[in-house]
């Protein structure tokens, strides 16, 4: 019984693990930015849902959704107008910027909210939860896992249907042909990295309902986002589904077998290993052309 | 239609072209040419946006273009096929022929119509195409911005002796019949001649010639063009 | 090399280092600690300082870096000569700190429960040590009749040696231990050992864990629908503090064991807790790590004015038997090992978020670092 | 002739100060900081190998720094705690027998050569199954850094053998020199800094050679090298495990030189600050990335003490204000500014055609 | 050591696409052969399996006597084939000598690659004369032409000494007059090494190819000399168009 709960358990990580790294598919996967201010974007949408709550009262948590959405994005999005758009192509260059960035922000909410935790509590109707057969799925996980789903379907839509995502696409692969087919790069620039890091803060927000709120929140899930991103392949949404998935539910079975610690050195040694067999991640991008 | 004037471009510290002039009536055919690193494809790209002049202007259509961003020019009816087959290649055909915000589908079809090779291959990505697959693609792409003046950087490279008959002829209709202005980067001095109204040659960075097509038979021309 | 008194001697302030971590995960705890000294220290000047000089703080961030907080140590004592150093909160960073204040011959005021099993003669210690908070919370459960205890933690050497000190108790007192988990520090998933707890079905939840991990503890204990009433927790570093960041309806009901609490009676806390809520804001709390940095300062100066001067083998033998009026009630400095006695208090936490007493060790408790008085423990170290 | 001579004489320069000045107008607190930065510097030549040459962005230093460390650090603690006596944080975690892991550390050539065999090893092993699986770019440098965080749960989580989150503290004595005398300590910080020039003359002498050469072309094209008939996984591979190799050294030095070794500086975010150090200084300039770790150090140091409590800012801010306006880092700031004024001095010339050739962007001065 | 070239029922398949389907080829060595075929027909898929960087569902490509099929690109190359591409790829960041250098260096042992460069190799010198890139030598890669990259690749090619060499498209994108030095300096290679072009410039073709292999829909359409070779109307239709000729002229 209690080895069936993982697998639920295992489930709803995997919902957590997908929404802090979904935001990435877009700023990283997509635009070759590694961002390393994007655990602070989750960490504004988390503290949005503090500053809302007050005013929204049980409605928070959903208002939060669409207010942390437009904050985070706009943090991005002033982020890419003053810098990052300088540095695309330079991956590695964008991961110096953003921890530079990552590190005034930080000290920034420290300075906003205090140090310590502020304090976040769910409302009434996302308390309790239901129980499948013995195990009890609590309603925030439920809530997590549908907020999840719900932007990886849109996501999905929004790259595959609309015209601005294959644009955007077209943008990374290759920013002069795309200026020369008629397409303003820098406005698809803007809207790409406002979109990712609206994500952090939908991200943030869930994170209110099972953990803490304060200046370190972005830090704790930062190694794990990217690390979904590269296990399920670079901009693969497919990927990075299957990918919080399967790390997911490894990590919950391997905790219950052992601990919490082993657990996330086993998670490792796994991706390192996949990457044997699938060394661009579970879904490749490949073309004939020399790197 | 196009006017070049006095351009100036460089690369970083490392000048490439220095004040050149080029000219293109609405509706001229103007074959560049010049031995390789003439800076031929850098006067194109400059013509663009995609390099920023140093000095000079370009006007198109009456309008100082200049200072406008690539996609403006692009919008205003400058269309451009790079050198080297360059595509998306992560894209599918079809999204690389679709990516130019005003791409219709009928403009797409009438690029197709012009490379029906390219018909079944619409679901594939475009990185994973022949070379020659890849540059027809490029040109169709180009069309479906539905250009006023077109600039063509060797676009019979690497390309099947059928199908750049078919791409002489298309261009060939596109500049009688549809009126389209053309500046047309080639090596094949042949084609160029069948084709062009003017041309101009470029030399280390500077116009050392330009003229009617007629000039192109003198011998002096093709010295200019040999070593 | 440096003597400390050199400079203090001929300026007219008496400078003291405060180094806690101002940045990092740590920053958290510590901050609030750092505010409490710096409390303490205006106090005191304002009431005309020691020795007719005022105290100058010197603020250095330990930036949740051990080594950091050893490099710190140093500067303070060799480049700013300081007097004496209030700081430090990780077992890991007094651990870092510890050598440079022997080597040096300076003196550290730890202001935070500990694991015990130390004593060095250039550190003081303020917070408690296992003797003055775990073994009376474990008594407590066993009085409450929490036979079957799980032991929850952050993977570190204070809960590590916590809970081997709570597993000898146990083993003599005829506890059941059902289960031992420690995640890594920063951890917020829970739902897997949620689950174990679940399973395991306890008495009582032994709770160790640390800082930001405690947040996302209690919130996924409460949504899997485990209450105090089912399943109560006794935490141990979860203060005023933390209770804000959980969210009271998320542990109102818990019990906690600490030496202090806001709400704590008598007039030396009424004045601090007004003090402090003076200086820093209506909303702010205090907590057991605050006050026991606040007494450090009270306690250092104390022993400075025994002395007649700041030097520190003089201001070591004056500190033996020093005695204030604490907020958590009369504190008295135990001269052989650098602890102090304090009263042991078991808490209840309240839905607005205080922490209710709802036990107390009727007098202060001797430190006993390495659990000399206590049979069971033989086997320890 | 300016050039061929402006190298030697600045490492000249930098060797007379490192070693006969430093010592004379520091103290004795300011020295061992300094020692601190040069180990910092070690390990930053070895990421101007791997990052600026090979274009590798190891995000997880801090893994060698500390297999070094620990390997070095575990021979001082037997040392001191002397022959059938536990490491002292043995006893407090209760640990009743030495662990057979640590047992043969007690010989000191064994500890001495683990310093560099552990690092080497492991870079080695994650080099081959990563670079030959043509793993690389940003999913290289997430995987490194992925690594440092699985290093330090894995070294928090086992207290009994690594001294857990406290690391290993209070070490006093570097064969035979007693670490608390600041006139002993003086001959480490001498070792250290001979080190370091080691290091900076040996990733000189690789940078300029064919090796180099081809670093920087598996850099530019990695599938094109292949073609050449070089397999580009065994190089990366040896530069890697080149720049574990001088990580683990520094790490190995760190210990005496600081007294104390935890996890706190081995995981993500040290490693990180390595790396940026290293960007700050000039990733693709030898004495860039060596001044860039000493000057990082230092600021940090510096702007810690002023500014105890929003340092941050500033650091932060040199981040963004380096790779905004200083890409290439403050080494391609200067050469910039040099070549700016030979410029203005060679300004009559007339019109150079195209002949001064532009360097595309991140070429710099690699060498 | 036969130096021939056989491929052998090569089949190529791209998630269901056959690139190449059961293909047999053979190059004699010594042979210089021109590989022509419409877009698409396969002719860079074939010289990719040959040089290591496509895996072929089946078949098998020898070359000496050595099975290339399963052999990683680099130990290809040891084994004396040598490629170009069909888009220049040459070190932007290297300059135009280090380029040839490092690709003249492939044989070197360790010890030789950790020595600084002193002097220009002979082998070196030979191929920046050949390639009329002497006076670019100090320039980074990075900015030449379209055109002049080409030269370059021939050049780093030329250095490595391959027993086969494999050109893909080697001309386009050049001048007339440098489509005639390439053509000129194919024929001087040809008569040491074993050399396959993959070309569309019929011009070329006729002044510079005897024997001349069709590629078309990933099989063998036709063999034989230019002259025949045009006059097939498989190939006209395919290929040529039905006026070949007035393309070529
Ligand atoms: N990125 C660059 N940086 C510096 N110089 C460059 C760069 N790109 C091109 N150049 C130089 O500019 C000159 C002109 O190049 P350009 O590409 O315009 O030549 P081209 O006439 O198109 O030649 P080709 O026929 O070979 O395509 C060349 O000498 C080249 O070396
Ligand atoms: N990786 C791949 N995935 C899918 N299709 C591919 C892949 N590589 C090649 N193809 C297809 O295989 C066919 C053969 O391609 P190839 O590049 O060998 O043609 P080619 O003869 O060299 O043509 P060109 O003369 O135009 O360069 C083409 O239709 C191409 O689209
Ligand atoms: N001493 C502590 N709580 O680490
Ligand atoms: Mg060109
Ligand atoms: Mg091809």
């Amino acid at each position: 019984m209690a080895v069936l709960n993982q697998l639920v358990i295992g489930a709803s990580m995997a919902a957590v693990l997908l929404l802090v790294a979904l935001g990435l598919t877009f700023t990283f996967g997509q635009m070759g930015v590694i961002n390393m201010a994007h655990g602070e974007f989750i960490m504004a949408g988390a503290y949005t849902t503090y500053l809302v709550q007050p005013v929204a009262g049980t409605l928070a948590v959903p208002a939060a959704l669409v207010v942390a959405f437009v904050v985070a994005g706009l943090m991005g999005l002033l982020l890419e107008r003053l810098a990052i758009r300088r540095f695309y192509g330079r991956p590695l260059d964008t991961l110096l910027l953003t921890f530079g960035v990552s590190l005034i922000l930080q000290q920034l909410a420290r300075d906003i909210f205090g140090a310590p935790n502020v304090q976040v509590t769910a409302p009434g109707w996302l308390t309790g939860g239901v129980d499948l057969a013995g195990v009890r799925l609590p309603y925030n996980r439920i809530f997590i896992l549908l907020v999840a789903v719900g932007c990886v379907v849109a996501i999905g839509l929004y790259l595959t249907r609309t015209g601005h995502g294959s644009r955007m696409r077209a943008v990374m692969q290759n920013r002069q042909l795309a200026a020369v087919s008629g397409v303003a790069t820098g406005r698809v620039d803007q809207t790409t990295f406002f979109l990712g890091s609206g994500l952090a803060g939908v991200a943030g927000v869930a994170l209110t309902l099972i953990g803490p709120v304060g200046p370190n929140l972005g830090t704790y899930y930062i190694v794990d986002a990217f690390l979904i991103v590269v296990a399920g392949g670079l901009g693969q949404l497919r990927g990075a589904v299957l990918a919080a998935l399967a790390l997911g539910i490894l990590n919950s079975y391997v905790e219950f077998w052992t601990d919490a610690s082993l657990a996330k050195v086993v998670v490792f040694m796994v991706i390192v290993a996949f990457l044997q067999v699938r060394p661009q991640g579970l879904f490749v991008l490949r073309t004939r052309a020399l790197s | 239609m196009l006017a070049v004037e006095d351009l100036d471009v460089a690369y970083g510290r490392a000048q490439v072209l220095f004040g050149v002039s080029v000219r293109a009536r609405p509706g001229a055919l103007v074959c560049v040419m010049g031995r390789n690193g003439v800076g031929k494809t850098t006067l194109l790209k400059a013509i663009m946006g995609v390099l920023p002049a140093r000095a000079g202007r370009v006007l198109f259509d009456g309008e100082d273009v200049t200072r406008l961003p690539t996609h403006e020019r692009v919008r205003r009816g400058l269309g451009y096929v790079p050198q080297g087959h360059e595509t998306f290649p992560q894209l599918t055909v079809r999204e690389n022929l679709f990516v130019t915000p005003w791409a219709t589908r009928a403009a797409v079809d009438e690029a197709l119509d012009l490379f029906p090779a390219l018909r079944p291959l619409l679901r594939r990505r475009a990185g994973f195409l022949s070379g020659g697959q890849q540059q027809q693609l490029a040109i169709a792409r180009a069309l479906v911005c539905r250009p006023k003046l077109l600039l063509l950087d060797e676009p019979t490279e690497g390309i099947q002796p059928s199908i750049i008959r078919e791409i002489e002829q298309a261009v060939h209709r596109l500049h009688t019949e549809a009126g389209l202005a053309i500046l047309l980067v080639e090596q094949y001095l042949d084609l160029a001649l069948r084709l062009a109204d003017q041309y101009v040659i470029l030399d280390a960075g500077e116009v050392v010639r330009a003229g009617d097509r007629d000039d192109l038979a003198d011998p002096t021309v093709h010295h200019l063009l040999a070593v | 090399a440096d003597d400390p008194v050199a400079s203090g001697a001929n300026s007219n302030t008496i400078k003291v280092g405060i180094l806690h971590s101002l940045s990092g995960t740590m920053a958290i705890s510590e901050v609030t600690v750092r505010d409490a000294e710096l409390l303490a220290i205006e106090e005191i000047n304002n009431s005309g300082g020691v020795l007719g000089k005022k105290i100058e703080p010197v603020v250095e961030d330990g930036a949740s870096d051990w080594p950091t907080f050893a490099e710190k140590a140093q500067k303070l004592i060799s480049q700013d000569k300081v007097a004496t150093v209030f700081g430090g909160w990780t077992s890991a960073s007094r651990k870092a700190m510890l050598p440079v204040f022997e080597r040096n011959k300076a003196l550290l005021w730890y202001p935070v429960q500990y694991e015990g099993l130390e004593s060095s003669p250039y550190i003081f210690y303020t917070g408690a040590t296992t003797n003055q908070q775990i073994v009376p919370a474990l008594d407590y459960l066993k009085q409450q009749g929490k036979k079957r205890v799980f032991l929850v933690g952050s993977d570190y050497v204070f809960p590590r040696t916590a809970n081997k000190i709570i597993k000898a108790y146990a083993a003599a007192n005829g506890m059941q231990i059902l289960g031992e988990e420690y995640t890594p520090l920063g951890h917020t998933e829970y739902s897997t050992v949620v689950n174990k707890l679940q399973q395991a079905k306890p008495d009582a939840v032994f709770n160790t864990l640390n800082g930001d991990s405690n947040v996302a503890f209690f919130k996924q204990l409460r949504s899997a629908g485990i209450t105090a009433a089912t399943m109560p927790t006794v935490s141990v570093s979860v203060a005023e503090e933390e209770v804000v960041g959980i969210g009271p309806d998320n542990v109102a009901g818990h019990l906690v064991a600490w030496n202090y609490y806001q709400t704590t009676a008598g007039p030396a806390n009424d004045k601090f807790v007004k003090a402090f809520k003076a200086k820093y804001g209506a909303t702010k709390v205090t907590s057991d790590p605050m006050e026991a940095g606040y007494n450090a300062v009270y306690l250092w100066a104390e022993a400075v004015k025994k002395a007649g001067k700041t030097d520190v083998e003089a201001v070591k033998k004056a500190a033996g038997g020093i005695v204030i009026d604490a907020p958590e009630g009369k504190v008295t400095v135990d001269g052989e090992n650098q602890h102090v006695y304090k009263t042991a208090r078991i808490g209840l936490i309240q839905p607005d978020g205080q922490i209710k007493e709802v036990w107390n060790s009727g007098q202060p408790i001797k430190p006993d670092p390495y659990l000399k008085g206590y049979s069971w423990a033989t086997g320890l170290s | 002739m300016r050039a061929r001579w402006s190298a030697p004489a600045a490492y000249a320069v930098t060797a007379i100060l490192l070693l006969g000045v430093a010592p004379l107008v520091l103290t004795p607190f300011r020295l061992d900081l300094l020692g601190k930065y040069l180990c910092y510097a070690i390990v930053a030549v070895g990421i101007y190998l791997a990052w600026g040459g090979g274009g590798m962005l190891t995000l997880g230093q801090g893994v060698f720094f500390g297999l070094g460390g620990y390997a070095m650090g575990m021979h001082l603690k037997l040392v001191e705690a002397g022959a059938g006596n536990l490491p002292d944080f043995m006893v407090w975690s209760g640990v009743e027998r030495l662990p057979a892991l640590w047992a043969p550390f007690r010989n000191p050539a064994f500890a001495l050569a683990m310093v560099v065999v552990l690092p080497t090893a492991v870079a080695a092993l994650l080099g081959l199954l990563v670079f030959r699986q043509r793993v690389r770019g940003a999913y290289f440098a997430v995987l490194s850094q992925a690594l440092a965080a699985a290093f330090v749960i894995l070294l928090v989580g086992q207290q009994g053998l690594t001294g857990g989150t406290n690391g290993l503290t209070n070490v006093q004595y570097f064969f035979g020199l007693d670490l608390y005398d600041p006139a002993q300590k003086r001959i480490v910080y001498a070792i250290v800094a001979l080190t370091l020039l080691a290091a900076i003359a040996l990733a000189w002498q690789l940078s300029r050679s064919r090796f180099g050469r081809l670093l920087v072309a598996i850099r530019d094209g990695e599938d094109r090298v292949r073609f050449l008939g070089y397999d580009p996984a065994i190089v990366k591979t040896a530069t890697f495990a080149a720049s574990a190799a001088l990580a683990g050294i520094a790490g190995a030095l760190f210990v005496p030189m600081v007294g104390i070794l935890s996890p706190a500086d081995l995981g993500v975010v040290p490693s990180l600050e390595m790396v940026v150090a290293v960007a700050i200084g000039g990733r693709f300039s030898l004495a860039g990335a060596v001044g860039g770790a000493i000057l990082y150090n230092y600021a940090s140091t510096t702007l810690s003490e002023q500014f105890p409590s929003g340092w941050f800012y500033l650091l932060g801010a040199m981040f963004v204000a380096v790779m905004m306006w200083a890409p290439r880092g403050l080494a391609g700031l200067l050469a910039d500014a040099a070549a700016a004024l030979r410029r203005r001095s060679a300004a009559t010339v007339p019109r150079a055609k195209p002949d001064a050739v532009a360097v595309p962007v991140g070429a710099g001065e690699g060498s | 050591m036969s130096g021939d070239l056989t491929v052998r029922g090569l089949t190529v398949d791209f998630d269901g696409f056959r690139a190449l389907s059961d293909l047999d080829f053979t190059v004699r060595a010594g042979e210089l052969r021109f590989l022509i075929g419409p877009n698409g027909a396969g002719k860079t898929t074939l010289v990719d399996v040959i040089t290591g960087r496509t895996k072929p569902a089946g078949g098998s490509v020898r070359f000496d006597d050595h099975e290339l099929v399963g052999r990683r690109e680099h130990r290809i190359v040891r084994l004396g084939v040598g490629r170009t591409f069909q888009t220049s790829v040459v070190f932007e960041q290297l300059t135009v000598l280090e380029n040839l250098d490092l690709a003249a260096s492939f044989r070197r042992r360790t010890a030789g690659l950790l020595r600084r460069r002193r002097g220009v190799a002979a082998g070196v010198a030979a191929a920046l004369e050949t390639t009329g890139l002497a006076a670019l030598a100090d320039r980074p890669a990075g900015v030449l032409s379209h055109g002049q990259r080409q030269w370059l690749e021939i050049g780093m090619l030329l250095t490595q000494r391959p027993r086969l060499l494999l050109l893909d498209e080697p001309v386009a994108g050049m001048s007339r007059v440098e489509r005639d030095r390439t053509g000129e300096l194919l024929r001087e290679i040809a008569r040491e090494h074993t050399v396959v072009v993959v070309e569309h410039d019929m011009e070329f073709l006729r002044r510079f190819a005897s024997t001349v292999t069709v590629l078309h829909e990933g099989r063998l359409l036709c063999e034989g000399d230019v002259a025949t070779v045009r006059a097939d109307p498989k190939v006209q239709e395919v290929y040529l168009g039905r006026s070949g000729e007035e393309v070529a002229a």
